[in-house]
């Protein structure tokens, strides 16, 4: 069994209405030192083991269903194998 | 993106750089000639947006002059951003239909979605109260994923946009067939209320008047849109999209209220969204219809990025702007309306007298361009059409008779075809009472508005039958405006006018073209015959992935008036026992 | 009686809430902009649904911090009326006046239709036009409703009655123990999903939620009666 | 200019529909290995210099707007400053 961390985020030039409405609402309870909130995903996956190539199993899943490439990035950690 | 180093002018003609922004040689000598020198890489980028068939329509111009516009009860006729019709007491609606096809191809949630902030900005723009909004929507067959997916993020878009902003989403069609796999067709509509003194136009007229520029930061996304959407889809469009834009309806909401505010104000002189082509078809279009000239300095424009080059701003297509003109002197004022709502009016131009759009950046003029140009003297191609041999090929078969053995078993067939049986999961995703006005819910021919304060109620309807119209144009056309009259008549309505949506394949070709005149001429005598003329739509041609073109689909959206609201009637089946009857031929 | 409508940016039922109060009901209200610091002057206090801050983050997490929240809650501890009715409800709980939160709908899709609502408690300031077990027809138009809350709130809800309104029948959104409207301890702060607002026409469908504001009206005639 | 990473997660006794139909989701594409799926938000902070202590500064930020800590847990890293 192994545990992979999915960090999906929006593009660069794409515009995120939540980061800005989130340092909107910061910054009116007085963090004003905040300059910037971007809101991505996190995902967590449990993936018991397989045949496959886990690497690429997990990339295939990210560009085919996690993430939506037109508008966003990802990036995964696989960690440590926990051994049951 | 990295800032470029963007090509000289020389540059541009020698290595035809203007081809990549869909513009031709002859496109390219009528700039020369009209600047009377080469453009710079901005007012290129200026005429290839302008003169994309999306802005200019300059391919369909000829047929759009077949469709009656007028009548007693239009005030405002196609032009602006939404026509507009006299339902008395003072009172008008307003009412659009636009495509958001090829945005809704690459990314459909916003594509769909901004294709709803975009047809709403067209009506509040007016200084109208959106009251309404429909959709008509076309994929491919069910079984494949890829058109289940654009199905469910389409109608998810149209939900999460129009709920969320609060517009109620009260009717529409779904059509399934396998011409649409690869260029599905998403459009929307908005209705909207208006007194007769609020109207408003998109005008920029009155010399040292301050233009101001209100709503979302500008980035990066959407630079080109308008090209992009005038273009045949292929397998490299993913390749070529610009940065997709992302709606942002709470900031609409906030938008639309400033708006519908702002419109009582005075110091208003003309409002225009920033729609296709962003800010130069604001500014240009504003500039040359009240006969006047715009400058502007770019660097007050509010920007989302760093580094932001005057071609990129010009041409972005950042969802929820508006451009408005506003006496000189009374900025602050606006200002403090808009504030309220946590927004900011910025100035960053004034309307000059010379009829030129001048643009500043830097502290240096980077575009110096006649308005009218670029608004109006976009070229008008005429076309050729030829008859198709498909349609002489059917024209000379003989009718089929359809044979039904079973006829319990061919109706449940017939009620499980997606095309027809219920919407239900549909528009159980659309806030549909919102508002709390809505008296006939999707779910019946036409949807019915009330209009508060009044005994009277607006009927609603979209409708198209593509396949009709591909066997034959001139009468498909013509029952696609009936279908929608009898829509609204059965609800209890007298219809008013149309708006429509071409949505078509490449003009280029003489098969599609002759499609597209043929259509207009059936949706013309249709409206004729019913006095229903056509007050405003939209062109959506090079519907067409790989050389495939969709079937021809000008959608009708038609807004009948109920004159009083115990006129309204619903398609159900209120009794046992209750007689039915056949009528008509 | 005097209504407030709280206006939150993003706000959309609030046109919904006044006329109903208003043309309807025919009692007072008036919209109160989320910046504003005064609620003294009202005796009944209506947070109405819609995207406020676009339900961005989360819903109804960035309109608890607005101003106006902090008279809510007084008006909450001076023991008047407060109504929130969808976006209102999860602004109510984000902002603790009422247990619970609300998760996105086990569908995970917005619905917009009429449901069975079943009158769990009708001896609220709320629902005492009402009778208990009375079913009435209402509309939802959610996302993000499907209430949840630990076993111990739950237990603790459901005994002291302040479970008031639950899903009779098929329950859309997945809450738990069905339920959609919850009253807060000390029986003056409701909280649901359902739009009693936009059931208080024949002509739109349902007439079903008149009662609930009538019940608000009456219970405060009567008790300012003894004061007079 | 320090970027701060904030994970915010449904508590365990919470049910995560999300992530169950992300996990049948990649089910029906193949991967019958994942076992669980469990979604949640990434929010990228960027703050400036001020002189409130940063650590405590954003555990309010979490606690008071952020996460709701009636369904979700939060934990946050603080990357490295990055000195302009
Ligand atoms: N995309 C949609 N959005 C909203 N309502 C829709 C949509 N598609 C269909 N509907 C509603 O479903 C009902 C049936 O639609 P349709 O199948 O087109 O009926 P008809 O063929 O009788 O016009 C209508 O009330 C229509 O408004």
């Amino acid at each position: 069994m192994t545990k992979v961390n999915v960090f999906v985020t929006l593009r660069e030039s794409v515009l995120d209405p939540q980061g800005v409405a989130v340092k909107d609402a910061l910054h009116s309870m007085g963090y004003a030192e905040v300059s910037d909130v971007r809101i991505g995903k996190f995902l967590e996956l449990t993936i018991d083991e397989s045949e496959r190539d886990l690497d690429t199993a997990v990339r295939e899943m990210c560009e085919k269903l996690l993430a939506n490439t037109v508008i966003e990035d990802y990036r995964y950690e696989i960690k440590e194998e926990e051994r049951a | 993106m990295p800032t470029m180093l963007e090509p000289t002018a020389e540059q541009i003609r020698d290595e035809k750089l203007y081809q990549q922004m869909g513009m031709t040689d002859e496109e390219f000598a009528m700039v020369e000639k009209i600047l009377g020198r080469l453009p710079n890489y901005t007012e290129i980028g200026l005429f290839s947006v302008m003169w994309s068939e999306h802005c200019s329509y300059k391919n369909s111009k000829p047929v759009l002059r077949k469709f009656p516009t007028e009548g007693p009860q239009v005030l405002q006729g196609p032009g602006e951003g939404a026509g507009i019709v006299d339902i008395g007491d003072n009172q008008a609606v307003v009412f659009k239909m636009e495509s958001h096809n090829h945005p809704s191809a690459i990314e459909p949630y916003q594509g769909a979605a901004t294709g709803v902030g975009g047809i709403l900005r067209d009506v509040f723009s007016m200084g109208a109260q959106p009251i309404a909004l429909l959709n008509s929507l076309r994929f491919g067959e069910l079984d494949h994923p890829r058109t289940r997916y654009l199905f469910e993020e389409v109608v998810a878009g149209i939900a999460g946009y129009g709920n969320c902003i609060g517009i109620p989403t009260v009717g529409g069609e779904v059509q399934f067939d396998p011409c649409y796999a690869g260029n599905p067709l998403v459009n929307a509509m908005a209705v909207g209320l208006i007194n007769h003194e609020d109207i408003q136009r998109g005008i920029a007229s009155g010399v040292g008047n301050t233009v101001m520029y209100v709503g979302a930061k500008t980035g990066r996304d959407g630079i080109h849109g308008a090209t992009f959407a005038s273009e045949e889809l292929t397998e490299d469009s993913d390749e070529k999209r610009p940065a997709v834009q992302v709606g942002d309806p709470f900031m609409e909401k906030l938008l639309m209220d400033a708006c519908i505010e702002l419109v009582k104000s005075d110091a208003l002189v003309g409002i225009q969204d920033m729609g296709a082509a962003g800010l130069t078809s604001s500014s240009a279009e504003m500039a040359s219809k009240a006969g006047y000239g715009v400058e502007m300095n770019l660097d007050l424009v509010p920007q989302r990025e760093t580094g932001m080059t005057a071609y990129e701003m010009m041409l972005s297509e950042s969802q929820e702007r508006m451009l408005i003109v506003v006496k000189k002197g009374r900025e602050e004022e606006i200002n403090e309306l808009f504030h309220k709502y946590g927004l900011d009016a910025v100035a960053i131009g004034r309307v000059t007298d010379d009829k030129m759009l001048r643009l500043y950046h830097n502290g240096e003029v980077v575009a110096e361009v006649p308005a009218d140009a670029l608004a109006e003297e976009a070229p008008v191609y005429h076309k050729p059409s030829a008859e198709p041999q498909y349609f002489r090929d059917f024209q000379a078969m003989a009718a089929a008779e359809p044979k039904v053995e079973d006829l319990g078993g061919t109706l449940v067939s017939l009620l499980q075809q997606p095309t027809i049986a219920s919407k239900e999961w549909v528009y159980d995703q659309y806030d549909h009472q919102v508002r709390t006005s809505t008296v006939v819910k999707p779910g019946s021919d036409a949807a019915v508005v009330r209009v508060r304060g009044t005994d009277k109620a607006l009927a609603m309807t979209a409708d198209c039958n593509s396949r009709y119209i591909y066997l034959d144009p001139e009468t498909g056309g013509k029952i696609a405006v009936a279908e929608a009259a009898r829509n609204i008549v059965c609800s209890g309505g007298k219809p008013l006018a149309i708006t429509d949506c071409l949505n078509f394949g490449s003009p280029e070709r003489t098969d599609i073209f002759w499609q597209i005149e043929k259509s207009a001429d059936g949706i013309s005598d249709a409206c004729r015959a019913l006095d229903a003329p056509v007050i405003g739509g939209n062109v959506s041609l090079y519907n067409e992935r790989s050389g495939e073109a969709v079937y021809p689909t000008p959608t009708i959206g038609m807004v009948g008036l109920v004159e009083k609201l115990d006129h309204v009637t619903t398609q159900h089946a209120k009794e046992a026992g209750d007689q039915v009857y056949l009528i008509g031929e | 009686m005097k209504f407030a409508v709280i206006q939150f940016p993003g706000s959309n039922c609030d046109l919904d809430m006044y006329h109903a109060v208003k043309d309807v009901l025919g009692e007072e209200a008036e919209y109160v902009w989320h910046d504003e610091a005064d609620l003294s002057g009202f005796d009944g206090v209506l947070v109405p649904g819609g995207f406020s801050f676009g339900d961005y983050l989360r819903c109804g997490a960035i309109a608890r911090f607005s101003n106006i929240m902090k008279e809510v809650v007084k008006a909450a501890e001076a023991g008047k009326p407060v109504l929130g009715v969808c976006n209102g409800f999860q602004v109510l709980t984000e902002a603790g006046l009422l247990p619970g939160a609300l998760l996105r709908n086990r569908d995970l899709k917005f619905m917009c239709r009429n449901v069975t609502l079943k009158v769990e408690n009708a001896g609220t300031m709320f629902t005492a036009e009402y009778a208990e077990g009375d079913e009435l027809t209402i509309p939802i138009a959610h996302g993000e409703g499907n209430y949840y809350c630990d076993d111990e709130t739950y237990s603790k809800l459901k005994e002291s009655g302040r479970i008031v309104f639950t899903y009779s029948g098929d329950n859309p959104n997945g809450s738990v123990g069905d339920i959609a409207g919850i009253l807060n301890e000390k029986g003056n702060v409701l909280g649901m999903m359902p739009h009693p607002e936009r059931a208080v026409e024949k002509l739109l469908g349902s007439d079903d939620g008149l009662k609930m504001f009538q019940s608000i009206v009456k219970e405060w005639r009567e008790s300012h009666a003894n004061y007079a």
